[in-house]
Formats: structure tokens, C-alpha cells, sequence
């Protein structure tokens, strides 16, 4: 992944972010954009067949909160989790493998799209039943908090997510026990085809962190550094011992539910609203900041060919990567290793 | 006769059971989506209105739980889950709950809902998106668990399943909403508990749900062109299932395949065997065999599937040995 | 059932409640405790063997909001619905009966103490897993939304209850959908052996109605027209179409968690709280505020009589009723009736 | 040797593994009440304090989640249900992710978590405090289940499950509870997935789990005395099932009777006469039995409790009918 910064850097200690720093980030959204975009093309070509839900829009969301985490800390997903794959530091190529079902893949081609893998940086399987993993970052904080290991637990989940009842168990637990574990809400305001609105009465997805005796905040979604600074303190309180903390990050997905049209689900009133949201997008927002600040346009075009170059390589090691060998399907239905030691 | 898909005929029946009964109501996930529920339930929202025909959150149990409600409130509802593996967050609804009601209040109240789960797998979902559980509620008194494999029965079961009075569990496969079949355009009933003979045959008895109901008229087809004639019986429903007709057939030929596009240990297929075993024992003249999948949950990548998922070819393969045997 | 003010008597319209309403409530409400007294006492006798939890010190409650709603309503319980049984207007014989597991039992002897049923009065079936009456409860509130049949669904649930998911979906489908349902949470600080305190941070329950936009209140549990006036309201804004309302009714049990034991599962902790509340008893409360009003000692030992008589009838109906037949045990697993008329 | 009940013994497996390793705890429901889990857990709040021992929140889905995570993360965590039918609402974690997780991830991913369900049933408690549903749960690949029946397994295989590095289902019994039995002090294994052989036979196979397995250890002793000798095999694990021990005893007696305390249809019963009606076929020369509970939910009053229940009369009579047919 050659000079690609990963999570591992940790952001500015107080003050303005560097440019350094800010460079990174913006790095990071677009690396997940170009994987997204390039993933999409693959799938209209018929090369990867697994379901993908793409995260093009949301990119600010997963690496302004990996951007505040550590390599150790657990990092849970759903079905739309490429984005917080990459952000968390998950290899890239892996990740194209799988969508191409490769026995090169980081789940060995038995996961898809919608099963991604990275132990090796804290991401310990992101899964499409919605909320599902919500319940499991409660049981890693609980364990970092029996252990005292510090680590931080996310959970990102979407607004559909926040109706399923696991969702308020989980933080009720979470703020009972005073667990080390951040909610991370992107609310894009749509589960597949339905809005916000058809599925609640009100916008209001905080008032059920509250309910909970979990502090949030509602943020821009697609303001890198706003998630980044609330992640950061977030993050200090989850492991000063203070508990929980739920940030509703609000933003917009620019592609249909799953796949890449992108007009698949879209209603008049989503076509509407896209209009609103695409000129605020992430990555050129920040990109526009960067070059006020006197970055040269050299270094984007210089990283958008690098970013450019791994994603083609990743594509053309998935290709060339071997299929899982039938004679494997029975294997890893359990595990052989014993839990001791 | 008219011929319709798979699909086209569980929107049929839904649509003359909304515009033919106040009481029927539609509830559940994507069902105002044009693509959720393939074609089966297409517009209904638009021709009967969606104060009848309700999209919901993302609120399984709740969900299920109001449609229970509902039914015992003298409604009618059919609640939706696009894929069984979501149901299983209204376990409790349709276990502890649906399924006892008539029995803890000896009959003085009924729950005369349908609980429509969809089996959607293949196309590299992967494990979550994969699973055919009737084998849980099978097993669970006071739920009747029917499993169209025809057009003509996914028409006449979920007509029939509205009105038996029970809670239903109506089980439908992705992989046969294109199938065609005749369909007539009143509305009917087919019986819950019947099977149906799909073929005669005097050489070995294959009883077979859903999705391997069709694949086991083909194996049989092919069976034949080597001599070998295989009575296929499609269960239709799994609970109750039609003993009789199977007992009957296993006391002609002797010999008994079970298919069941499910895990084979626990699986229906094993109520079946068993049942055999202890009832058609004198008449078996060989093993029982079972053709289910694999005891691991549904892969991704293509070539895994094809390994994972069984066919005709595997349902033959299976009945040659038998007839041999 | 004699003169047993049932439920279909509604209360004042408006302004100050006659006394003859009053009278009502109290003697509704002591006809709950001296029916769990009874019944409490026949379980230590070893007579009645089904579990019992009792609902002595939460009567007015269930006096209360029963006494704003119509016979053809609908309520909901749970493993303690004793009292909402006998509010609503079930057969206080056909209750013994069912604890002595006979077969003139309102269940026929199948269901027990945990499963009371009265349909003629709107009691569908209490049930004693952990708030699953609670989306039942939106389901007949659905069923009278699209019949406009203008009835009110009431769930009667537990402050442990509300920690269960379900409680929370079935409050947004509720305002979603804006059904006629009122969620009565009895709020008596304990879930069996736990406080509320052990499993949230806060008693701030109705935090969570505002989460989903159902208006609610928070009430003396202990002060039947408290709870009947806001029953009341909550019922009429049902009935308009106005949608759901929770009402957090504070209370206390005086008993263990099941059975008649005052200190089974009573913790140090507990003796002291139960010595605040024993003085608020909802009955003893109402009789001295009628007795002030003018009504004559010899009214209520009359009444007392009269109920003592009741459940003492009751008690020999019970203990005379044959057992079910074990010929009919696989009865009504399915109904044969059908669906159809 | 020391004789403990199965409810000590449990508790000592527990206080055990908590003194000798870090990595355990017990969540759930109940376990720091004085009666909520009999005395199977009895004060293991004080002893080892309770950060370890959690009582929990009303909340089974997140509280059996929150035990997978905690698993995923390298901890030991027991997750109790006090009643099976509780564990309903938490069908999801356990089937949906715990059980995928070794697969979807090819063995990059552990979940060592033991889920302890109760089955806990009469005392005129009714049909949702009743249920018996290791069917459920034996069926799903990536679990394995085990159900001991004396003292010496319950105390061995809570240690095996707890090291066993999947997700394992522990279901015991309370009717069990006041077994006696031998229990050595030392932490000791029980082998999941072997069967036990309680008493030998030649005249026909009883295979039983859990409290039938006790009962049907009785049904043998008073078999004897009319010269009927049973083998009578305690499974002890559901999933996997000792297949082989199985099978090596029908080929001896040519006769089985499965015995388990569960719906007959679609009961784990039914796979193990299929899997011998499969495997066994040529050995056997009477039709397969089995003794379950019938289909309907568990009812209240005690006489049809004793009509519901089945017990070593039940194993005896059906033992004598298969022993002379
Ligand atoms: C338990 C469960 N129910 C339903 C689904 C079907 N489903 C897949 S994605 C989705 C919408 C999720 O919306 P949201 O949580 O907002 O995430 P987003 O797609 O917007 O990223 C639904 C309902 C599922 N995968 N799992
Ligand atoms: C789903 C479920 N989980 C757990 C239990 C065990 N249980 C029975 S009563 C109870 C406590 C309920 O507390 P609350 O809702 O406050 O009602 P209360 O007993 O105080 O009236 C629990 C946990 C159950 N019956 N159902
Ligand atoms: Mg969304
Ligand atoms: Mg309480």
C-alpha cells in the first residue's frame, strides 16, 4: 500500500491540524472513493458479483474516526463498510480479492462484499444483518474494560440500524457499565428506499442516545474534521474510563442501496436531494481547504495517480489471484485451534 | 390455461386477497421497494394504498409482533420478511408467542396470521443471506409451515394460509419466482397438509420440498431415460406433512430419498427419514438417503457455491445409488 | 360478580370525580388485594402451585386506567396481571379457578397464573415473556387504526420491560403510524432481585418515549385518579387519532417478586424502600379521602364483606371445579375454527 | 469419591474456571439472585466479585451479543439464560453471528463463547417457561450443543466448552439439579461429541439426552427384571453426536429407541433414527422408536402436566413394544 498513512499516525495533539495531517485525510477519503468508484465500474462490467454497498459520500465519516483511533482499537461495521475497512487500515488488495470471491480475499472468498475481515487492525468482521454488530463493539469494550487494555470499540452503524431494539440494549449496556465504545450514527437518511421520515416520526436520533444516559453530538457528516475532533474526544473519554458516547454524523449516499446506479432507488425527492448534497462533497472540500493552504497541485494529482496505481494493482492481483479450491468448502465450520493460551 | 411465474402469482393472490377482504393487510420490509421482493409484490402499494399495504423500520420483532396483534384483533394480516435470516430477530413473536396462543387459551383466541419468510440466497450473498430454516419452525406446535414449489400452490397455500385460522409461516425461494406455471385466475385454495404426486413411479420414492421439488422432476426425468421410475412427491407443506401419501408410496417402491435444500443434520428431511423408519419400516427394502446441503453455512464465491448447492444432478446421482442398492 | 362496578361505568366527564366514582375506584382496588391476599395465602397452603406474582401495591394503576377505557378495548399484561384482569373486568371465579389449574380456569387450566384471558372484556392473553405483549398491543391498536373501530389498546408493562428492544420498536411503530396505544409502564424499581438502578443509569424512562416521539408523563402510581385522569387523556387523544402516550407510573411491590414472601428477594435495600411505601398505599390512601368526603364506615365494611364474600365464593367454586381432562391435552394446539365470517 | 449434585457441580465448574483464568465471566440473567439459577450459581458474585459476574439488564439480544464480542475478543465469557425460552429474543447472535463467524472468516475469527440455556419446565409454570429447544440449535452449523446428564458431565463439559474455541450451547436441566453423582475436585474435560454408554445391553439400543437419559437408565433396571437387557447410550452432545458409538451399539441389538424430552417433530430424535435408518438400515430388524414429548406447547395444570411429560414408564412400555416386535 506503499506510502498510504496509515491509522497508526495519530492526529495533531491540540490546535490546528497540520497540513501534514490534513493531507492524510484527504488522502484516505479519496483512496476509499477511487476504490469505490473503480469497485462500481466492476460490478457494471460483471466482473464482481457479490452485492457491494457503496460508501461514496460518507468517505469523511470513516476516516475522520479512524483517524482518532489506534491500531489495537476494534472497529465493527455492516453491509456498507469498504469505507471503514480501509480507514481502520485493512489491505486494500485483500479487500478486492474478496469482492472478486478470490482465495487471495481477506475472508478467503467465503465472505463477499458484505463480510470483510482485518484482525490485524482491529476490524474483526463487518456483517450485512443491520445492528448486528452493535451488540458485539459493547462486548469488545467489555472486555477491554475487564482486561484494562484501553483499547476503544466503534460501532458504525446506519439510521436504519437505530430501529432495531439491540440498538438502545446495546447502549443502555454500554453506558450501564460505563463501556469504552463509540456509536458512530451515519445517518444518510435512508434505509434502501425508505426515508428517515417514513420510518420515524422525527429527526431526531440523538434523543435516544439521551435516553440512554449516552452523551452525543450531531455533526457534519462530511466535514472530516468535525468527525475527527468529536471521534478524538470521544475517544479520550472512552478510555479515561468516562464510557460511551454516540455521534450522529449526518450525511448522504450518492449511489443507490446496493450497486452502483445511481438512480436505482432514487424517488424525485432523493434525486432532489443529491442535487443539495453533491457540492458537499468530503474529499473536494478538503481538497479545495488544502490548496488554499498553499498545497501545490502536484501532490493531489501526484496521490491521485499513486491511489490510482493501487487500485489497479489490486485489481489486476485479484484477477490473477486462484479461486478457493472446492475441495475447502467444508473446511473453518469450526475452528480447530483450542481457546487456551 | 393462463400461465404465470412463481412471482406473478403471489402478487396474484395478494392482490385478490386485499381487494377481496377488508381484514387482509400487507406488513412488512421493502415492500413498497420495486426490487425487494422481486416482482411478487410489485405496486401493490400504489393499487390498494399503503395504509394497507405497510412498509416498515427496520424493527423485526416489533414488526411481527404487530401483525400477530393484529390477527388477534380479527384482522388478517401477512407479515413479510425478504429474507428468512431476518425473521430470526422475531423469534420470540412467532415461537413463544403466535404459535401457543390457541393452545394456552383452549381455542378462545386465534391468530389467524400468515408470516411470509423468503428463502434469498445465491449470487455470492454469503452466509447471512443464505439460510432455510424450516426446519425450526417445523418443529414448533401451534405453526402450520407450507412451501410452495409451484406457481399453482404459491397462489392456492398463501389464499389458503390467510384463512386457516393458524399462524402460517408461508415460505417462498427466490430461485422459482421465474418459474412458469398454469394459474387460474379465480381465487382458490390449495389444502394445507397435502402433498402432491408430481410424478408416478414404482422404483423409489423421492419426497422433496420447494426449490428441490422441481429439481427432483427433473432428476426423475432424466432417471427415467435409464429405466429408473422415481414417484416425486412435493410436501407443499412441511407442517403438517402429508404422511400418508408418503408412507403409501415407500410401501410401493420400498425405497426413500428425501431433498431438502436445508442443512441435513436436524433438517426436515430428518422428520421424514424418521418417520419412515418407524412407520414404513416392513416395506423399506434399502437405506433411506438424504440429499440436503452440507452441514456449513452458504459460502460466497461462485465456485463454492456450485459446490454448496444441490441439483437435480445430485438428487439422480443420489437415486441411482438407491435403485441399486 | 354481584354489583362489581365493571368497567364499562365511565368516570366523570369533567371537574371533580362524584364520590360514587371514587367509591368505585377504592372498592375496585380492594377487590385486587384482597384477591392477591387470598391468593397469597393459598400459595403458602400449597394449594395454588402455579406461580403467582402479585400486583398488591400497584392496584391503583390498574384501577386507574382501566376506569378511563371501554369494555371492547383492548389491554395487555404480562406475568403480574392479576389486577389488570380483575380492572378490566374478568371473572374473578374463573381467575381462581385458573390458579388452581381446573377446568372452568379462564385458560381451561392450560395457562396459570402467568396466562389470564378474558376476551369479552378486551383481555386477549397476558403472558409472562418480558414485554412481548407490547408490540401485540400496537397490533390491535393497528387493527383499530385501519377499522377505525375507535378502541384503545393498553399495554401494561414493567420498568424491566422497557430494557427489552421491543419496548422501543414498538413505541416508533406506535407514533409512526400514530395507533391508539397506551404504553402504561409500572414503574416499581425492580426487575425480580434487580433495582433500576443496577440496570440503567438514570430513572428517566420517559426519556425514552421522547426518543420516539410518544408524549408521555410521569405519575404517583399510588393515586388512582392521578393515574385515571391521565389515563383518561392519554385514551381521548387515542380515540381522536392523536396517537399513542406513555404514562411512567410510579410505584412499589410489597411482595417478593413472585409469591406471597414479603422478603424473599428483599435485600436490605429494599426493607428500607418497602418502609416508604407501605405508608403510600393506594387503597388505605382512597378510603381515608372518601371517609373525609363523608362516606360512612359502614359502607366500606360492607363492601369489604361483599368482596370478601367474592373471593371466598370464588375460592370454592375453585376448589370444587374438576381438574381438565387429560384426554384433552392436545386440544387446541390448532384452532379448527377457520379464519373465514 | 465426592459425591456433588449436578447444581454444584455446575457451580464448581464455574467458580473454577473463574479462579484459574482471567479470561472468564459470567453474564446474564439471574446470577446474582439467590434463586434465580437454583444453586448453580450460588454466590459466585461474592467470590469472585462483580465485574466477573454480571447480572444483566432485561435485554437477552444485546447482553448474548455483548458475550460474542467479548468472545471475538479473546475473553472466556459464559452468557446465562435462565430459561430457554428467554434465549429466543437472542437467536440472532447466536445463529446469524456466532455460529457463521470461524467460516465467513475462514478460521481468521474465533468466537469461544458458551451459551448456558436452562431448560426449566413445570411446577405448573406453562407453555413459555417450558421449552426444550436443542432441535433449534443442533442444526445450525458453527455451534455445537451439549446437554449433560450427571454431575461428573456437567461439571466436565462446561470446562470443554469453555475451551472448546466455538461457540458452544450448554443446556441443562433442572429437573437434574438434585442428581447426585460422583465429581473429582480437579478440573477435569468431558469430551464434546462422545457418548457414554450407561449401562450395557444386548436386546435393543436406547439412545437418550439428558434428563431421558437418566430416565432411561431406570426404564433399563426395571427391563432387566423381565429379562429385556437395553443399552443405554447418554449423548451427552447433541452437536456433533456420537455417531459411532451408536450405530457399533445398534448393529449389536438390531433394535432403537430414541428418547428425548422435546417435540417429537422435527426433534432431535428424528436425526438420530434417520442417520440410522441411513447407516445402520441392515442391522436393524424392528421399526425405529421414539419417546418424545408430543406436539403441543407444555400445558399448566398438573394432571396434564403428568399426562405431557414422558418418564422411565414411557422408555419401559415402548422399550417392551420394540423388544417384542
Ligand atoms: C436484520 C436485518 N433486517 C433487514 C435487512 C435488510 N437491509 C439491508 S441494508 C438495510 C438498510 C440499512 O439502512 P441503514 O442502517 O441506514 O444503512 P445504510 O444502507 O443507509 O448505510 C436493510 C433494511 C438486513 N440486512 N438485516
Ligand atoms: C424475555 C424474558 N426475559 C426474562 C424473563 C424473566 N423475568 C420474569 S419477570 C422479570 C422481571 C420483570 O420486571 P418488570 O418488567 O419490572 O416487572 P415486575 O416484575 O416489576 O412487575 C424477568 C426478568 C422473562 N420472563 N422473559
Ligand atoms: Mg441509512
Ligand atoms: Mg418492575
Amino acid at each position: 500500500m506503499g506510502d498510504h498513512v496509515t491509522t497508526s499516525v495519530v492526529g495533531p495533539a491540540a490546535g490546528a491540524p497540520t497540513t501534514a495531517f490534513l493531507f492524510g485525510c484527504w488522502r484516505d477519503m479519496l483512496r476509499i472513493r477511487m476504490f469505490e468508484e473503480r469497485a462500481g465500474e466492476l460490478v457494471e462490467a460483471g466482473e464482481i458479483k457479490t452485492p457491494c454497498h457503496l460508501y461514496i459520500g460518507q468517505e469523511a465519516i470513516a476516516v475522520g474516526v479512524c483517524r482518532a483511533l489506534r491500531r489495537e482499537d476494534y472497529v465493527w461495521g455492516g453491509h456498507r463498510s469498504h469505507g471503514h475497512y480501509l480507514a481502520k487500515g485493512g489491505d486494500l488488495r485483500a479487500m478486492m480479492a474478496e469482492l472478486y470471491g478470490k482465495a487471495t480475499g481477506c475472508s478467503r472468498g467465503r465472505g463477499g462484499s458484505m463480510h470483510l475481515v482485518a484482525p490485524e487492525v482491529g476490524v474483526y468482521g463487518t456483517v450485512p444483518l443491520v445492528a448486528a454488530t452493535i451488540p458485539l463493539a459493547v462486548g469488545t469494550a467489555l472486555a477491554s474494560r475487564q482486561r484494562g487494555d484501553g483499547r476503544v470499540s466503534v460501532a458504525f452503524l446506519g439510521d436504519g440500524a437505530t430501529e432495531e431494539g439491540h440498538f438502545h440494549e446495546s447502549m443502555n449496556l454500554a453506558a450501564l457499565y460505563r463501556l469504552p465504545v463509540l456509536f458512530i450514527v451515519e445517518n444518510n437518511f435512508y434505509a434502501s428506499h425508505m426515508h428517515l421520515l417514513e420510518r420515524r416520526r422525527a429527526d431526531n436520533i440523538l434523543a435516544a442516545a439521551d435516553a440512554h444516559s449516552v452523551p452525543g453530538a450531531v455533526l457534519d457528516g462530511n466535514d472530516v474534521m468535525a468527525v475527527y475532533e468529536a471521534a478524538a474526544r470521544a475517544a479520550a473519554r472512552a478510555r479515561a474510563g468516562e464510557g460511551p458516547t454516540l455521534l450522529e454524523c449526518r450525511t448522504f449516499r450518492w449511489r443507490g442501496h446496493v450497486g452502483p446506479s445511481w438512480d436505482m432507488d432514487v424517488g424525485v425527492k432523493r434525486k432532489d436531494e443529491l442535487k443539495d448534497w453533491l457540492p458537499r462533497d468530503p474529499v473536494a472540500r478538503l481538497r479545495a481547504r488544502l490548496a488554499e493552504a498553499g498545497v501545490e497541485e502536484a501532490a493531489f494529482t501526484a496521490a491521485e495517480a499513486e491511489l490510482r496505481a493501487e487500485v489497479e494493482a489490486a485489481v489486476e492481483f485479484a484477477r490473477r489471484s486462484p479461486y478457493p479450491d472446492p475441495a475447502t468448502l467444508l473446511d473453518h465450520v469450526y475452528t480447530a485451534r483450542e481457546a487456551e493460551g | 390455461m393462463r400461465r404465470l411465474s412463481y412471482a406473478q402469482a403471489i402478487r396474484e393472490a395478494h392482490a385478490q386477497l386485499l381487494a377481496g377482504d377488508p381484514r387482509v393487510f400487507l406488513l412488512g420490509q421493502g415492500v413498497w421497494s420495486p426490487w425487494y421482493a422481486g416482482t411478487s409484490l410489485k405496486d401493490l402499494d400504489k393499487e390498494f394504498g399503503r395504509d394497507r399495504v405497510i412498509d416498515s423500520p427496520v424493527s423485526e420483532n416489533a414488526v411481527t409482533g404487530a401483525a400477530v396483534g393484529a390477527a388477534i384483533a380479527g384482522m388478517r394480516p401477512i407479515v413479510f420478511h425478504p429474507r428468512m435470516d431476518f425473521m430470526l430477530l422475531a423469534v420470540d413473536p412467532i415461537v413463544n408467542q403466535a404459535a401457543n396462543w390457541a393452545y394456552l387459551f383452549a381455542g378462545a383466541v386465534a391468530v389467524p396470521v400468515v408470516i411470509r419468510a423468503a428463502i434469498n440466497r445465491g449470487g455470492e450473498q454469503g452466509a447471512q443471506h443464505s439460510q432455510a430454516l424450516q426446519a425450526m419452525f417445523a418443529h414448533v406446535p401451534g405453526l402450520k409451515v407450507v412451501m410452495p414449489s409451484t406457481p399453482y400452490d404459491a397462489k392456492g397455500l398463501l389464499i389458503s394460509a390467510v384463512y386457516d385460522g393458524n399462524p402460517v409461516m408461508y415460505i417462498d425461494d427466490r430461485w422459482l419466482y421465474e418459474e412458469q406455471g398454469d394459474v387460474p385466475e379465480p381465487m382458490y385454495r390449495v389444502p394445507i397438509g397435502r402433498a402432491a404426486v408430481r410424478r408416478p413411479g414404482r422404483d423409489l420414492t423421492i419426497v422433496a420440498t420447494s426449490f428441490m421439488a422441481v429439481q427432483a422432476v427433473r432428476a426423475a426425468d432424466r432417471l427415467a431415460s435409464d429405466g429408473i421410475e422415481a414417484e416425486v412427491i412435493d410436501l407443499r407443506s412441511v407442517k403438517p406433512w402429508d404422511r400418508e401419501t408418503v408412507f403409501a408410496s415407500i410401501r410401493k417402491t420400498g425405497r426413500l430419498l428425501v431433498a431438502d435444500a436445508a442443512w441435513r443434520t436436524g433438517g426436515f428431511a430428518a422428520e421424514v427419514a424418521a418417520s419412515a423408519a418407524e412407520e414404513a419400516f416392513e416395506a423399506l427394502r434399502a437405506p433411506v438417503a438424504r440429499v440436503c446441503l452440507p452441514d456449513a453455512p452458504a459460502p460466497m464465491s461462485a465456485p463454492l457455491e456450485r459446490a454448496y448447492y444441490r441439483t437435480a444432478d445430485d438428487i439422480a446421482a443420489a437415486a441411482r445409488r438407491l435403485a441399486a442398492s
